[in-house]
């Protein structure tokens, strides 16, 4: 079976990506431009967790923090400035750095994976708290009033470099957000196809030989981090835009799990997997939220407990073998190259 | 106390069964062509719902009356009420669909301060009337916005002006939960300590999550203060209400509370708040005909049973009547005019007395009473007429300067 | 700046202990460039503990390691590698979802780019005679050619001193027999340290023998002599038949 | 001072007892069970209406929250832990699905309202300070459970058969006993400890569906910074995280208190990243 070159697919997934994006705006209402514009902001942050545990094999529940710190510096930034540019840059900068310094502090003490889980939960719940009790106003970022529980409210819009008075509307907005997590879907496959994917990947599967053979896996699992990080506070920045406004429950111990519920159910080590558990998940919720005779809370978790105990893999990985199993085998190898492409090309 | 019975354990089946028909509801359009639109966006569920309910079927009575008695210029209202379950997310999602999908010409809701701060901008924006009838900071300055509810000087101001001459007040010890409202209300009750001759020994914040508080019971008794005021709010910090009366202090210091309506003594028992004070513009408790009326009315859509209610309620009810009264005024729905016709001073004699819309902080000036709570009622022991909304008119005047849409920081 | 005339490894008086439990202890050894060495002891001697000090899976408690006169005592596992040490470790250590040309592939990428990758990849495959196996998956092998697969990975870095951990541990005869082969084939460019049971293989392929004895060295010496050394009989043969 | 030491103790004991059956679970069974806030607040939500119920308050917080968390707790067991043992991430997130159906079907029957009993007791005075004598009752709960589980661990059968399925939970099938009815019945022990707990907790906070967040956290962090020596473990470190969380209250306000125990758990990790009960054991208990 001929495989189409991975240059060549993710183009022509880039481009089909990008036309659909650009033209739906067109053609839904405008509950639904908000709604999806939100679950792109959510998709991004499901792929920085679905990277860095899906590929990486860090179990981080601290993914919900660093959206949450990139939603808040963006927040900070864009007040001050008056011009959403470098408060992007800086939305996805603070996060990076602050995963650089937790991540030193955990990988290269070598912590072992439930401590990673738990620092990540204990760091999280410490922002919470501490960003629960700035409402003094003496918790001021330049002209940004962190405000606490409250939150900052009028957090300014993206608007065109250099030009604060050209800002995009719930439109524009859609196109963004949904440009930006197409760019981070193709930029991870581009990532993982190269050098540091394939050693990410190794050193998820077996990280002693990993350093047996010379990897410095300290420093790896750190970049992914770093990476995730980054990518995490790139949807916080899309989603401080998104409802302008942003307060400490990102922080939360509900916020927090919801990232790695789309994860698991979308699919761990997939990348398509997490978006679409993004979408699906926060699309239900809302629909939910409208009724009132069920607890949304009381479907979420019997959907999550019930994909864990039957739908372990999740969907996507479960789709793809339903699809494997039912062709042919006509070369012996075809079926284990599907499945492993599943675990390890997204 | 609620018991758990048969027809609770039948709802919850029943409820099942609805998630299935689901679909159905939420595509269903209702009303006439000609109706006007208005919408409501409340927390009827969640952490806020214990506010949120009374205030969005408050709003549902109101407009059923309306309606019933013809309508406003002959059309019926429409009322598009949504549940934003406590969710900020819920807050923009909803208040967009009521602007763009629903087209209402006019928004009650909002509960705590971070749901306006969400949804002000984007009515502004949209030029959608709003208005918000929650007891709040103040400072609240927006063309756009009517505040129909309580500012800390008319919660605190002739409150703690009594307490201070009857108890003979000279050192007040405060505490606060830990966010905005806590702030503001503090250094609001520091300046009116202080013009009655009362000092503050302390300013205690709590986060909202707080439960235990006998490290604060302690370094009250160390401070010995005549006067204790919590600004405590919230499930958790119910908790203090609990081990107050616990470490035998009920009694040996006069409380009182800012934030304490029927929402928060249903939690407790009568003999663990007896003597506390507490203030508002409305309690049940007041004895008027025009509030024996209402609460009949209200029994009467609710049940007789129905929950204790408070002055959400009763702000959310006067601010649809009195937008009422003003589209009559007009003769139409021009968000323009409809201002122009508030800001002549509107007023209506609601269950707990008048409230008239104040021109310059688009606030209201109203009647508030205090309470004292004896075999767990509220008993009404002051009241006072006219209290204007003295925090936010220092600062805010949207008829020397119209376009103002922010919210002053004391 | 390695000391000229240094020898590839050495350890000087280096300890292992956990808790108050002394695996190794006080340890001076020493290999030269291109030689082939046996580790050999009754279970519990220390010389699979040793084995891990040497490549850093446990951080040694007293002592130094010296690579090339380098002392390496606090560098990393992976930092050993980078220095030019191949490691093997008792349990294959391979990954089992990946083909045997992609496991190479990936080990490669340590020390190589671009081409040369590749060029490794055949080069390692050719010395271990691993052509007609090359697109099988790892999971799909037998326990054997795991072990050999694992070889060639340790084998493309290009390592000056290759560590092998009880590298026949459930192989066949026939496979005791291939692999006394390749080390001989490896030899050619490393020096090795083997870490083994079996005496029959050691007499096979080894130049050099090293016994231990709870956890010191307790005799050096050539295959031969040791094998007649009636004390490592005692105490190494005897536990041997016991436990076989 | 002497109020200041009460209190200390008092918080020591607060988090020793929340954390207990969160110990218990994950000791034995290297579960980690993130319904455990679910079911201290079930405990709590068993109090509070046995109470209404007119059940003796006592009654109803030693026998009744006790045995309905525990039954509770072997429907757990049975319905989904037993599916996942040796998935220690999947009993994480399948647990964190049950904390979250749990929140939402006691949400629907029994309403978003916090409830709640007054706190029994009355109180006590030192040096012109009063305070509330249900302090005492929680640091003595406190230690007589953990001196029991010690002496039932020590001393009794069932203590050994626990102590080998920490130790070696495949070899406990070699002795002749059903590792299965181990698990039920140390899943069931661990939520019959964390009702309790939740029960004693009640009447000094309200009693509401998400009550649970507020303590899984702080559980969490208390039972892992242990270490191995699971209960010694915890012990040590609730005794440890309470002085710091209570001294920072008491010095400053509550708003530190908190985080005040939080990076110190941080650092904690940091220099011992085996638990605090590395410094003393190497046991298993």
């Amino acid at each position: 079976m001929a495989r189409v070159p991975l240059a060549i697919q993710l183009g022509a997934i880039a481009l089909a990506g990008a036309a659909v994006i650009v033209a739906l705006p067109s053609f839904i209402g405008y509950d639904t431009i908000l709604q999806i514009t939100l679950n792109f902001a959510f998709a991004i942050l499901a792929l920085s967790l679905g990277f860095v545990w899906g590929y990486a094999g860090i179990f981080s529940f601290g993914q919900a923090a660093f959206f949450g710190l990139g939603g808040y510096a963006y927040a900070a930034a864009a007040i001050n400035f008056g011009d959403s540019t470098p408060a992007i840059l800086i939305g996805v900068l603070l996060p990076a750095l602050f995963a650089l310094v937790l991540g030193y502090f955990v990988f290269y003490a070598r912590l072992s994976s439930i401590y990673v889980a738990v620092i990540t939960l204990v760091v999280t719940l410490i922002l919470y708290k501490f960003m629960g009790q700035t409402a003094k106003p003496s918790y001021m970022i330049g002209n940004a009033m962190l405000g606490g529980y409250n939150g900052i409210p009028a957090i300014p819009p993206l608007n065109v470099p250099g030009r604060p008075d050209l800002f995009a509307g719930p439109e524009e907005m859609f196109v963004i957000a949904g440009l930006t997590a197409l760019a981070v879907y193709i930029g991870l496959r581009v990532l993982l196809a190269a050098r540091l994917g394939k050693i990410v990947v190794g050193m998820r599967e077996n990280e002693l030989r990993m350093e047996l053979l010379g990897f410095d896996t300290r420093f790896y699992k750190l970049v992914a981090f770093v990476i995730a990080a980054a990518i995490a506070g790139l949807g916080g920045v899309m989603f401080a835009n998104w409802n302008a406004f942003i307060d400490p429950h990102v922080f939360g111990l509900g916020f927090s799990a919801q990232p790695i519920i789309w994860v698991m159910i979308g699919g761990l080590g997939t990348l398509i997997g997490p978006i679409l558990g993004a979408f699906i998940l926060s699309t239900l919720s809302l629909e939910l939220g409208t009724q009132k005779t069920i607890d949304i809370n009381l479907i979420l978790g019997l959907v999550f407990t019930v994909f864990v105990l039957l739908v372990p893999q999740g969907i996507i990985p479960t789709l793809r073998k339903f699809w494997t199993d039912r062709r042919p085998a006509r070369d012996p190898d075809a079926g284990a190259n599907a499945s492993r492409e599943a675990s390890s090309h997204g | 106390m609620e018991s758990i019975n048969r027809r609770t354990l039948l709802r919850a089946a029943s409820g099942t069964a609805l998630v299935l028909a689901a679909p159905a509801i939420l595509t269903r359009r209702a009303g006439a062509a000609d109706a006007i639109e208005i919408g409501a966006l409340h927390d009827s569920s969640g952490s806020h719902s214990i506010y949120g309910k009374e205030m969005d079927d408050a709003v549902k009575l109101a407009v059923e009356e309306i309606n019933a008695a013809g309508g406003v210029l002959g059309r019926q209202l429409n009322l598009n009420a949504f549940d934003t379950g406590s969710n900020m997310q819920n807050y923009a999602q909803f208040a967009q669909r009521l602007v763009s999908s629903n087209k209402a010409s006019v928004v009650f809701g909002g509960v705590s301060s971070a749901s306006r701060e969400v949804i002000r901008p984007i009515f502004a924006r949209s030029k959608t009337l709003y208005f918000y009838d929650t007891f709040y900071e103040g400072g609240v300055c927006d063309k756009n916005a009517f505040v129909m509810a309580e500012t800390p000087a008319q919660m605190i101001g002739p409150a703690i002006k009594q307490l201070i001459k009857e108890k003979n007040v000279k050192k007040i010890y405060t505490m606060w939960a830990d966010y905005n409202y806590g702030y503001i209300c503090s250094t609001w009750l520091e300046k009116l300590a202080a013009e009655n001759g009362a000092e503050l020994v302390a300013k205690e914040f709590f986060p909202l999550d707080v439960t235990d508080f006998s490290a604060t019971i302690t370094k009250i008794q160390d401070a010995k203060p005549d006067l204790v005021v919590s600004g405590l709010v919230g499930g958790n910090h119910i908790g203090f209400y609990r081990q107050w009366p616990a470490a035998g202090m009920l009694g040996k210091i006069p409380l009182h509370c800012t934030v304490f309506g029927p929402w928060e003594k249903n939690l407790l028992q009568p003999q663990e708040i007896e003597g506390l004070t507490t203030s508002y513009h409305y309690y049940q408790t007041i004895d008027s005909p025009e509030n024996k009326a209402f609460l009949d009315k209200w029994a009467a859509k609710f049940g007789a049973d129905h929950p204790e209610i408070g002055t959400l309620a009763v702000c959310s009810y006067n601010a649809v009547n009195i937008w009422k009264q003003a589209v009559e005024k007009v003769g139409d729905l021009d968000r323009d005019k409809l201002i122009a016709a508030l800001e002549t001073g509107i007023s209506f004699d609601g269950p707990g007395g008048k409230m008239t819309v104040d021109a310059k902080t688009h606030h209201a000036v109203m009647s508030t009473v205090m309470a004292e709570v004896k075999n767990g009622e509220f008993v009404i022991i002051g009241q006072n007429t006219d209290v204007p909304p003295l925090d936010t008119s220092a600062v805010c005047d949207l008829i020397a300067d119209p376009d103002q849409s922010i919210q002053y920081q004391p | 700046m390695a000391e000229r005339g240094a020898p590839l490894l050495e350890t000087r008086g280096v300890g292992m202990r956990f808790g108050g439990v002394k695996a190794v202890e006080d340890v001076d050894f020493r290999l030269e460039e291109g030689e082939l060495r046996c580790l050999i002891g009754p279970n519990g001697a220390g010389k699979s503990t040793f084995f891990r000090c040497l490549t850093k899976q446990y951080q040694p408690t007293s002592g130094t390691v010296l690579l090339r006169g380098r002392d390496v005592t606090r560098a990393p596992t992976h930092a050993i590698a980078r220095q030019g040490v191949g490691i093997k470790t008792q349990v294959p250590n391979v990954f089992d979802g990946l083909t045997v040309r992609e496991n190479l592939r990936l080990a490669a990428t340590a020390r190589h780019r671009g081409r040369a990758i590749d060029e490794a990849c055949d080069q390692a495959i050719e010395r271990l005679s691993l052509k007609a196996i090359g697109g099988h998956r790892l999971d799909r092998l037998s326990h054997g050619q795991r072990q050999w697969v694992e070889l060639a990975m340790v084998v493309t870095s290009r390592p000056a001193l290759i560590l092998l951990d009880e590298p026949t541990a459930g192989m066949t005869h026939a496979e005791v027999e291939h692999t006394a082969a390749l080390i001989q084939e490896l030899n050619r460019d490393s020096a090795l340290i083997v870490v083994e049971h079996d005496m029959q293989f050691i007499r096979s392929i080894a130049t050099g023998v090293t016994v231990f004895h709870q956890g010191r060295i307790f005799a050096d010496g050539t295959a031969e002599t040791i094998m007649r050394d009636p004390r490592v009989g005692e105490i190494y043969l005897g536990k041997r038949n016991l436990l076989s | 001072m002497a109020i200041a030491a009460i209190q200390i103790l008092n918080t020591m004991a607060s988090l020793a007892l929340i954390s207990l059956g969160l110990a218990v679970i994950f000791g034995m069974m290297r579960v980690m069970n993130f319904a455990h806030g679910e079911l201290l607040m079930l405990g709590a939500y068993s109090v509070q209406f046995a109470n209404a119920y007119g059940v003796n308050i006592w009654i109803a917080m030693f026998v009744v929250a006790p045995v309905v968390v525990g039954l509770i707790g072997i429907l757990i067991e049975r319905l989904v832990i037993r599916h996942l043992y040796g998935r220690m991430m999947d009993t994480l997130l399948a647990t964190w699905g049950l904390s979250l159906f749990i929140t939402g079907l006691v949400t629907m029957v029994f309403g978003n309202v916090t409830r709640g009993l007054s706190t029994p007791l009355g109180s006590f005075e030192i040096g012109g300070i009063r305070d509330s004598s249900y302090k005492f009752l929680i640091i003595g709960v406190t230690i007589a459970l953990f001196v029991a589980i010690y002496a039932v661990l020590r001393h009794t059968r069932v203590g050994l058969i626990a102590r080998a399925t920490m130790d070696n939970p495949r070899q406990v099938g070699v002795m002749g006993i059903n590792p299965g009815y181990v698990y039920t019945a140390t899943f069931a022990v661990g939520a019959a400890l964390t009702g309790l707990a939740g029960a004693i907790m009640a009447p000094l906070t309200g009693v509401l569906p998400t009550m649970g967040a507020a303590y899984i956290g702080k559980a969490f962090i208390t039972v892992i910074c242990g270490g191995d020596a699971i209960f010694a473990g915890t012990a040590s470190a609730a005794v440890l995280f309470g002085l710091i969380n209570q001294t920072t209250t008491i010095l400053l306000t509550p708003e530190f208190g908190e985080v005040a125990l939080l990076l110190g758990a941080l650092l904690m990790l940091r220099i011992l990243p085996s638990g605090l009960s590395s410094l003393f054991s190497r046991r298993a208990v």
